[in-house]
């Protein structure tokens, strides 16, 4: 195969995954699932609005994928975000990386990840248990705290 | 003259109320002539004071000289994965 | 859930794997798979036959849950290994761990399969494309090697 | 004396043709009469001098002391995964 990276709306389905990255040599697969807790900074969450500059978001991605794909020497890597609303427990982003050694894809899939959220423009905002909705800065303040 | 398109998202699309704006510059003006002006408008004050940005989807510095139909793109701190 | 460790000689299968850590507080979920590749060392592989010391094997994979659970502080970690006569890509072993945090996650799947490879009597003979066979000694020499 | 049962497996039961072996020791002997007597066999050539151990399902070292009934487990490098 080809890296792939896609962003899209539809359910994340791991088993979709898992078969784009199978090949033969291949000795270690590895799947990484970003999955929508219920709570964060204690507050409880009842889901996350994830939003993108799509066109960049998607040339990102897939620019990590082929980064990747040459860094860690294999082809077989799927990266998927979701965007739209998301429910607790649903996938917001899969990592799939098959390689012949473990050690590589355990490798691959921690800087995929790492590099996704350093310098992919996907932004998230949560639904709070009480009804509220903060748009999220992973640099640990809330976005609303960040402009006062 | 020319013109621009500037976007905006998420927390600073809320904050200047609008996702995409045109803004007409001089002939050879750069990314910095652009925040000037988004700065000038109203609820500017709670954009920090260097976002990250992007011009034709690719980061790029403030410094980045513009040319007529670009794209410039106000990037807050993502939180995608 | 507590930490599950099985040995059994049916396929695995990732998604029950998934089902089984899944839990409201866990935003990261890692899943290792190691499969049965086509070459080793390299000579073209058909298969692999694993055998073990199954009370034993299976008395080390519990402590391995056990303690990677404490270690990493998630009781969401299944291990299972397979047994018998294994097809080319089927998967002999497969993690998965799930945590609130990806750090830990990471973490957690790799000490246990490193555990796992050092620890639990678990053999394997491999079968090749010449019609040999040989039990593998993963200290990189075969097993005939040795003994000669 | 007393009985152990001593397990082989993979390549070392190969080597000695058998998986299981019924051995006779007098009581106190340890772990290392175990080996001392297995090396007597026929195969026990392809040993390496000093393979891992357990005793009733546990890593164990040879100098560990026997009672009847107990398994002695001979473990050829493993390689699971």
């Amino acid at each position: 195969m080809t890296p792939l990276a896609r962003l899209h709306r539809d359910l994340i389905d791991p088993a979709v995954l898992l078969r784009a990255v199978a090949g033969p040599g291949n000795g270690a697969v590895l799947l990484f699932l970003g999955v929508v807790r219920d709570i964060n900074d204690g507050r409880g969450v009842t889901g996350i609005e994830y939003t993108s500059y799509e066109a960049m978001a998607q040339r990102e991605l897939t620019a990590i994928a082929n980064e990747a794909a040459a860094r860690f020497d294999t082809p077989d890597l799927v990266i998927e975000h979701r965007l739209g609303e998301l429910g607790l427990q649903e996938a917001s982003v899969a990592i799939a990386v098959a390689h012949p050694h473990r050690g590589q894809a355990y490798e691959a899939s921690r800087w995929v990840i790492e590099e996704l959220k350093r310098r992919v423009p996907i932004w998230k905002r949560e639904h709070y248990t009480d009804g509220t909705r903060e748009w999220v800065d992973p640099r640990g303040h809330s976005a609303a705290e960040v402009t006062r | 003259m020319m013109s621009v398109t500037v976007l905006l998202f998420a927390s600073y699309a809320d904050a200047l109320g609008a996702s995409s704006i045109s803004i007409d510059l001089p002939v050879g003006a750069t990314v910095a002539d652009v925040m000037r002006d988004l700065r000038r408008r109203p609820g500017a004050d709670r954009l920090p004071p260097a976002p990250l940005l992007a011009v034709n989807e690719r980061y790029a510095p403030v410094t980045c000289r513009l040319v007529e139909g670009d794209e410039v793109a106000v990037i807050p701190p993502v939180a995608g994965g």
